[in-house]
């Protein structure tokens, strides 16, 4: 009987072909990505953007260890990313400064190592106190201890070098794979590889029994006790773990940037992995890889483009609290089932839905382009399609009127729509 | 020809946000007049923002997309603490990068290390460095013999601490039995009321207060000052500041000076008064200020055209140690570890001047004795610079 | 003995200062649950909305026009944002106010510029009113001194002794109830955020010009209003007032004591020349308010006065 | 003497100045089916968040298998060999029915904290896993998110996730409640089979099921018990119809449903 | 014909997709008192919560011939429709004399009942009005409870188990106690397990089984009907 169970329970679990398709295709596909990138010959440009994505990435995915999967809402991630930077960066000066011992086999290469251990190593001081709480008071305390960093960041000048920070040189060291890591694309090498093998690693942890339990605790913290576990200890192991590769980002930004500053271990840089992780979608494991390529790519690039883009981002992620928690991911899968199985249906209200989102933003747009050239103060005048746009013209707020209300308009008969089918 | 592109990288928004937008439209404003002019070698100036929010890191960022712009110039003064890194990331780029170096022209970043020990082929400073100044102030100090005791007050981080450590070492030099009463520094542009740092300063019987400080950091300073009713002298860097003159206003008068290259009350040719008015008209919210910017884009020019070449290792060869003519003296690039040597004035802030600043009839001036030649303010340098191969 | 008097002097000031900020938090937070990260942004408004009202007529018209208008915006909010992600918990309010506090930011940056304004003190309040040990006490500070006690008593008042008091914290423990004994719970909801909302703009009125009245302002605070509460003891005004003075004066005294840790420590061997011993009682200022809020809540959760936990 | 399988003595506990278990005495012979009924809100979810160490007790001893576990914390008290399940379901509501019983699967088996095993190549977690699920019936849903299941399917996990670790004292609070007459025998018989050699403590409200599963019947009243005895002594006892079946006669009794 | 106070056609709830009522009709008249029997979670308290608003309601709800289904629960209450809910909510962190001040809607009306008449009726409640609510027994809860709903002068009150937890001699007490308050006038909707008190006090029964009525009479009719009672009441 028990081998019956056991054929019925391999009938249920996933076939070899579809954990492949599911868990190592994904991966897979990533580093051919990556792998293949140079070869479009990108530009100086491309290729810093693509390095800072990948350290994104990598920091995006060890804050959904904690949020998505752990259910621990920190407002102070970037300490660990700092932190395991900073030793990155110290170990950098130690390579470039050593003359006998262990440093001077050390190659540059490797540093996101001492990343994660330093990442690590913080996770482990820090979070011995602060796992000891879930839910607000956990978020609160990662706030007070964000903001002690980084004023400690300013009182330790051997340590965080003040208002300076601490710089490196990368170009020292034996090297590795012929990168001599002084060029961008060198760089991009050395972040790519660490993106795949970071992304593939905190892949690997959700399918450990501690990344499991992890998920347990974010559901249901006190069955957890029941089966055997403390939460407590639950949290605070994955906190290490989201610390440590919070670190190896860090080590990667380290070798990338060669200075770390205590601006990084603030409350800013956490906020925005926290925007990352939400953004994309702290529900899918995909989702912190969508956020933290569209922010990037929204921080370097939309920020040429407008000075309001924080603002853009902002309304970006009010709209996903409010309308699409599980995020871009969600949004994307959620189209991508919906397709499969009611393509009629879907397509009729997702254009709508898509439709009003759009005009609601094209609206928008023109208001806050319009108001931000109207008092920035350079006489700067927007200009879409070489229409004049001000904050006098009427034309401008009939756009804006026009365009909003009719968005809003759609939007709202998509989410009726939705609802009565949800209802009925 | 292809533009001169010069990027601008210093803070356009937060609480230095002021500082850095003066010195952005001063260098645009001097970019126009050189186009106006025909432009360098016939290339236009084309000066572009990037804001760093006074962050080294985000300098470095902001550094990297204008390289990838194609910027092989890049003019930054806020922030000793920038220029270090922005010093450091020029180096390296010149050194990986072969025919792509790039110029910093640092217009108002004044830790004495740049010029001295960490001093670059690559970097020129326009500004007298922390020490030539407080050698200036102190000299006045000196001959003020009702002080007694000082109040040294400064940011913290290497251009305040520098401050500081010039001005025990110049006062204990120059007048002994001045006593130092405190050496304090703050966090930079964090403190938002200076009342309990001026209540100290008070209760310790200071008679002068000597301060680094800049930006939102040097406006709230005298401004609680003069709330509190201080009285005696304040002898500053940035007396200049954005703001500062409305926050001081007829209660600082006689009071705070400042020491700088050169204002607007100083005799000078029509030529260049008609440069002041213009560009008071153009930001009409604006003073004219820093007169380091005009020379830095006047004398890049002039180096280009003596170069003969708008490639920046040219243009740095022939800048390096060259001698321009500006409105207020001669202004020489030393040789050996490229910080200008300028004549230099402390300015006093006082009523019904000509030109006063920010719509007040108040403004700076200063006598004929309070004006430093450039000889003066040259100092032993440790630098030892390491030139390129021509 | 005069840093003693003037650091109590402005330590109570700074205080207040921080009380005003907070209470309409603790307000919104025991009766809503919410932790307001946007408070701080309502602060900021409030010291534009005046500095734009005091600009074109009156300060004492922008000190009662502002905070109505940041209340109205309040519950605007409340009533178009917040009460759609309610259903989605805690977590989802708190992010939710999270990203608000992004956008008010901006907005602002965009309206009124990146850098700070000129809103100042009012010419009738612009005056030194005592001089002590040689220096003198400008009169606005005392003016801020009896605006906080009115919000004090006033805030008192409505949580203790109106009928709306009882209301909003019976609506505490069951908001239900409360509406199936003919409470407008909702309205209810909605008017709290804003009153909240409007005490914030309060202290933005008031803090604004003895402050400064930049787009940073609300990054600022933001953190240190959290402390207040949470050091407070969640649902305490009492709380929040001791906490309050109690980080006023903490780090006004900090910046006052001269002391390096080799002063203090000596006994450890520590010595003025190493980075330990070097550091200033002074520069530990910023740290304290976090040092004490992570203290707090490791160890007595409910903070000082609070009746429950976060 | 073997030690009983769980004894309490002089058991207490007041929430400030409650007391809503006053000093309660019980032993548990090993394999013994024993039953709690009493009133709402007389203390037996409360005894047992006692036993299992969700709440310490004011004062008393819990012993399990002879050794103290008063004050110990619940996953402690778990690894010892007592598994309890809720009145509520108390499950992992984003995760799939099978996730949900590997949960109570892993520590039994010595995985503890591991994360340097992948939870999918671990034959023997998948194999105790699918013998629960399949002795529970829940085998066909076991790749459902456990929030979408119905509700008496929920019950069942909940039992299948209290069964999952091998305990070998069981407590199960009022499992059957709200389950319709099927339901409910249904889950008497998993009880039955799933508690086979093992302890078993229950809370019901449902007579039938008391009656015909407990070997012994404790009633607690206002957080005392007040008879314990074989089904038909408790039915007889008289104090136990005043308190709990009813003073007036066994059909009133029968509305209470 | 007088009309109904109160009346319910074919309501419909939900929890998320369980669908929990499934067309409840039911009427009182005015003064009546009604009982509703059924077994635990059937969906009696979910269809005083429908009633009340607090758990939206689909079909039609008629309270004094207006329709109130999907009313906000603060204007269903203000019509006059007192609800006592069986978690009780009294408010604990209170006085009992606050918590029944709450009960007032309307500050400036006088009501049918003053603070102290309420206190005068229960001695109990009396000794303790300036305790913290948090610290009566059940059984006070209770009348708290009660006292507090009547407070707002309703003229239908709902009753969800009023009984549960409670001694019997307590039971016995409250029982007096809702037959004291049908007598001023008031009707009454009360769902309770207990038989002994519902047939006692009540003119009408329904019983609910699967979120619909299955069966509704007069107590007498109700206690010769011994298939309704096994097929629908008996476990
Ligand atoms: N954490 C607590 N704080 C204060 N009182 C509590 C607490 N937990 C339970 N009580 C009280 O203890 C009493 C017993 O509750 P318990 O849940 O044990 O009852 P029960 O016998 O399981 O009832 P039911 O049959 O309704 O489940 C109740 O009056 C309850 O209000
Ligand atoms: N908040 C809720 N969410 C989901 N399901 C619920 C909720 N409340 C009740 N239910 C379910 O709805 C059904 C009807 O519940 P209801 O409370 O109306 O029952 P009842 O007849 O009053 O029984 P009881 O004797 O338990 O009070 C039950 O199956 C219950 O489990
Ligand atoms: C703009 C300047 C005031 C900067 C300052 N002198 C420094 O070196 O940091
Ligand atoms: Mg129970
Ligand atoms: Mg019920």
């Amino acid at each position: 009987m028990t081998d019956a169970i056991t054929t019925r329970m391999e009938a249920l679990t996933p076939s070899s072909a579809e954990k492949f398709r599911q868990r190592v295709l994904p991966l897979i596909v990533l580093a051919v990505v990556v792998a293949v990138i140079p070869f479009f010959g990108p530009s100086r440009t491309m290729y810093s953007l693509l390095s800072v994505t990948g350290i994104n990435i990598v920091f995006a995915l060890s804050y959904n260890m904690l949020l998505g999967r752990g259910g621990m809402l920190s407002f102070g991630h970037a300490v660990y990313f700092g932190l395991g930077g900073y030793a990155a960066v110290h170990a950098m000066r130690a390579i470039e400064n050593a003359e006998v011992g262990f440093w001077t086999s050390y190659p540059v290469f490797f540093l996101p190592v001492i990343g994660f251990a330093g990442g690590a190593l913080a996770g482990a001081v820090i979070g011995w106190p602060s796992c000891r709480r879930a839910g607000v008071p956990f978020a609160m305390i990662s706030l007070g201890v964000a903001e002690l960093i980084a004023a400690a960041g300013f009182m330790f000048g051997s340590v965080f070098g003040g208002e300076e920070g601490i710089s490196g040189d990368r170009m020292n060291g034996p090297e590795l794979f012929g990168l001599s890591m002084g060029p961008v694309s060198d760089v991009y090498w050395f972040v790519a590889f660490w993106t795949v093998v970071g992304t593939a690693g905190i892949y690997a942890f959700t399918r450990t029994p501690l990344g499991k339990l992890s998920e347990a605790t974010r559901d249901n913290p006190e069955r957890v006790q029941f089966v055997g576990y403390d939460p407590q200890r639950v949290r605070y192991l994955v906190f290490i773990f989201a610390g440590g590769f919070a670190g190896l980002a860090g080590g990667m930004s380290a070798v990338n940037f060669e200075i770390f500053t205590p601006e990084a271990v603030s409350l800013i840089p956490s906020g925005f992995v926290l925007l990352m992780a939400y953004i994309g979608g702290i529900k899918h494991f995909a989702g912190p890889v969508i956020g933290a390529v569209v922010l990037t790519y929204m921080q370097s690039n939309l920020s040429d483009y407008s000075e309001a883009w924080l603002l853009y981002l902002g309304i970006l992620f009010m709209g996903i609290i409010m309308y699409a928690p599980s995020g871009l991911a969600g949004i994307l899968f959620g189209t991508w089932h919906g397709l499969r199985e009611d393509p009629v249906g879907l397509v009729t209200q997702w254009w709508t839905a898509v439709l009003g989102a759009v005009l609601t933003f094209l609206g928008l747009i023109v208001l806050i382009e319009t108001a931000v050239r109207w008092s920035n103060g350079y006489g700067e005048v927007f200009e879409p399609f070489g229409v004049e746009l001000t904050m006098a013209s009427p034309l401008a707020w009939v756009l804006i009127v026009v365009l909003i209300g009719a968005g809003i308009t759609l939007l709202r008969r998509a989410f009726v729509q939705s609802r009565e089918e949800g209802g009925a | 020809q292809d533009a001169i592109k010069i990027a601008y990288i210093d803070p356009l928004s937060g609480p230095m946000g002021p500082t850095g937008d003066q010195g952005l439209k001063e260098f645009m404003f001097a970019a126009e007049h050189v186009n106006a002019n025909g432009g360098i070698n016939g290339a236009m100036v084309e000066v572009t923002g990037f804001d760093n929010k006074v962050n080294p890191k985000e300098s470095l960022v902001q550094f990297q997309k204008a390289l990838d712009q194609g910027y092989r110039f890049i003019a930054q003064g806020n922030g000793s603490s920038v220029a270090s890194a922005l010093i450091d990331a020029v180096e390296k780029h010149n050194e990986r990068n072969p025919g792509e170096e790039v110029l910093f022209l640092n217009y108002a970043a004044v830790d004495p290390v740049f010029t001295n020990d960490r001093c670059s082929f690559w970097h020129f400073r326009f500004d007298a460095d922390a020490d030539m100044k407080m050698d200036a102030i102190t000299d006045w100090l000196a001959a003020q013999d009702d002080i007694k005791k000082a109040y040294i007050i400064g940011q913290d981080y290497s251009f305040g601490q520098a401050v500081g450590a010039a001005a025990e070492r110049f006062i204990t030099e120059k007048r002994p039995d001045i006593e130092i009463v405190g050496n304090e520094l703050h966090p930079l542009a964090k403190v938002k009321d200076f009342t309990p740092y001026v209540q100290k300063i008070i209760s310790s019987d200071a008679d002068v207060i000597i301060t680094g400080n800049w930006g939102s950091d040097m406006v709230l300073l005298v401004k609680a000052a003069i709330d509190a009713g201080w009285d005696k002298p304040i002898l500053t860097y940035y007396g200049g500041s954005v703001g500062a003159a409305t926050a001081m206003g007829e209660a600082a008068v006689g009071k705070v000076k400042a020491i700088v290259e050169g204002h607007t009350n100083l005799p000078m040719s029509d030529e260049h008064a008609a440069y002041i008015d213009a560009f008071e008209e153009k930001y009409s919210s604006n003073d004219y200020y820093y007169q380091r910017v005009h020379n830095a884009v006047f004398m890049l020019d002039a180096a280009a055209e003596q170069a003969g070449s708008n490639d920046p290792v040219d243009i740095a060869f022939a800048l390096s140690g060259m001698e321009f003519e500006g409105p207020y003296g001669t202004v020489t690039m030393r040789e050996d570890n490229h910080q200008a040597l300028q004549p230099m004035f402390l300015a006093t802030f006082t009523k019904d001047v000509e030109r006063g600043v920010e719509d007040l009839p108040l403004g700076w001036t200063s006598g004929p004795d309070e004006r430093i030649e450039a000889e003066a303010t040259r100092a032993e340098t440790t630098c030892q610079m390491e030139r390129p191969e021509r | 003995m005069e840093t003693i008097v003037f650091s109590l002097l402005n330590g109570v000031i700074y205080g207040l200062l921080l009380f005003m900020l907070s209470s309409g938090l603790t307000l919104i937070f025991s009766m809503m649950g919410v932790l307001n990260f946007a408070h701080a942004s309502f602060y900021m408004l409030g010291a534009y909305f005046a500095y734009t009202i005091s600009g074109s007529t009156s300060f004492w018209l922008a000190l009662i026009l502002a905070p109505i208008l940041v209340g109205v915006l309040g519950m605007a909010v409340e009533r178009y944002g917040l009460r759609t992600v309610h259903v989605h918990g805690h977590v989802a309010e708190l992010l939710f106010t999270f990203g608000l506090a992004y956008i008010i930011d901006e907005v602002v940056k965009i309206l009124y510029g990146k850098t700070a304004v000129d809103y100042r003190v009012p010419e009738l309040l612009d005056f030194p009113l005592f001089t002590l040990y040689g220096a003198q006490y400008p009169a606005y500070r005392i003016f801020i001194l009896f605006i906080a006690i009115f919000m004090l008593a006033v805030l008192w008042y409505i949580l203790n002794r109106t009928r709306a008091g009882l209301i909003i914290q019976a609506a505490l423990s069951h908001p239900h109830m409360v509406g199936h004994l003919g409470h407008n719970v909702p309205v209810i909801f909605m008017t709290v955020f804003g009153v909240g909302c409007a005490l914030a703009g309060l202290a933005g009125v008031i803090g604004g010009n003895y402050l400064v009245t930049d787009p940073a302002m609300a990054v600022q605070m933001g953190p240190i209003v959290f402390v207040v509460v949470v050091v407070g003891g969640l649902g305490s005004l009492m709380g929040a007032f001791i906490a309050a003075m109690l980080l006023g004066l903490l780090q006004t005294f900090a910046v006052a004591v001269d002391a390096t840790f080799s002063d203090m420590f000596w006994w450890l061997g520590l010595t003025p020349t190493s980075e330990v011993g070097s550091i200033t009682v002074a520069s530990l200022a910023p740290m304290l308010p976090f040092l004490l809020l992570v203290l707090i809540l490791m160890v007595r959760p409910t903070g000082l006065m609070g009746d429950r936990e976060l | 003497m073997t030690a009983m399988a769980l004894s309490l003595s002089r058991l207490k506990k007041n929430f400030g100045p409650a007391e809503i278990i006053c000093g309660v005495d019980l032993d548990i012979a090993p394999g013994e089916r024993h039953a709690i009924i009493g009133p709402n809100g007389a203390g037996k979810s409360t005894l047992f968040n006692l036993i299992s160490g969700l709440y310490t007790p004011s004062s008393g001893s819990v012993k399990l298998n002879g050794q103290e576990i008063a004050g110990m914390k619940p996953f402690a008290i778990n690894r010892m060999g007592l598994s309890r399940s809720f009145q509520v379901s108390n499950i992992f509501a984003n995760m799939t029915v099978r996730e949900n019983v590997r949960c109570g699967v892993l520590h039994s088996l010595g995985y503890g904290y591991s994360f340097w095993r992948n939870i999918g190549n671990l034959r023997d977690v998948q194999r105790k896993t699918g013998e629960i699920l399949e002795s529970v019936g829940l085998l066909d849903k076991a790749n459902l998110p456990a929030s979408l299941l119905p509700y008496a399917d929920q019950r069942t996990l909940e039992i299948a996730i209290t069964i999952a670790g091998g305990a070998d004292v069981i407590l199960l609070d009022e499992p059957t409640a709200g389950m319709s007459h099927s339901e409910t025998d249904r889950a008497v018989a998993l009880i039955r089979m799933a508690t086979e050699g093992k302890t078993l403590i229950i809370v019901e409200h449902d007579m039938g099921v008391v009656f015909n599963m407990a070997d012994r019947i404790s009633v607690l009243v206002y957080g005392e018990i007040i008879a314990t005895g074989a089904p038909s002594e408790i039915r007889g006892d008289p104090k136990v119809r005043e308190a709990y079946l009813g003073e007036e006669a066994d059909d009133e009794q029968e509305g209470v449903a | 014909m007088t009309e109904p106070m109160l009346k319910v056609r074919d309501l419909h709830a939900y929890y998320g997709k369980s669908h929990v009522l499934q067309g409840v009709n039911l009427e009182i008249m005015p003064g009546e008192v009604i009982a509703l029997l059924g077994r635990n979670g059937v969906g009696r308290s979910t269809t005083a919560k429908a009633i009340m608003g607090e758990v939206r309601p689909r079909g039609e709800i008629h309270f004094k011939g207006q329709p109130i289904a999907g009313l906000e629960s603060h204007r269903i209450a203000r019509m006059g429709l007192g609800y006592v809910p069986e978690s009780r909510d009294i408010f604990p962190m209170m006085s009992v004399r606050n918590n029944l001040i709450l009960g007032i809607k309307d500050m400036r009306r006088h009501g049918k009942y003053t603070v102290d008449q309420m206190l005068d009726m229960f001695p109990n409640l009396r000794a303790r009005a300036d305790n913290l609510a948090g610290v009566l027994s059940g059984g006070e809860k209770q009348m708290l409870t009660m006292c507090r709903t009547l407070m707002g002068d309703p003229d239908l009150i709902i009753i969800d188990e009023p009984t549960e937890g409670l001694a019997p001699k307590i039971v016995q007490q409250i029982g007096d106690m809702i037959a004291e308050i049908a007598k001023t006038g008031v009707s009454i909707l009360l769902v309770e397990q207990k038989l002994s008190i519902a047939l006692r006090i009540a003119n009408r029964v329904y019983v609910m089984g699967h979120g619909e009525i299955v069966w509704g009479g007069t107590p007498a009719d109700f206690r010769d009907r011994e298939d309704v009672r096994k097929e629908w009441l008996e476990v």
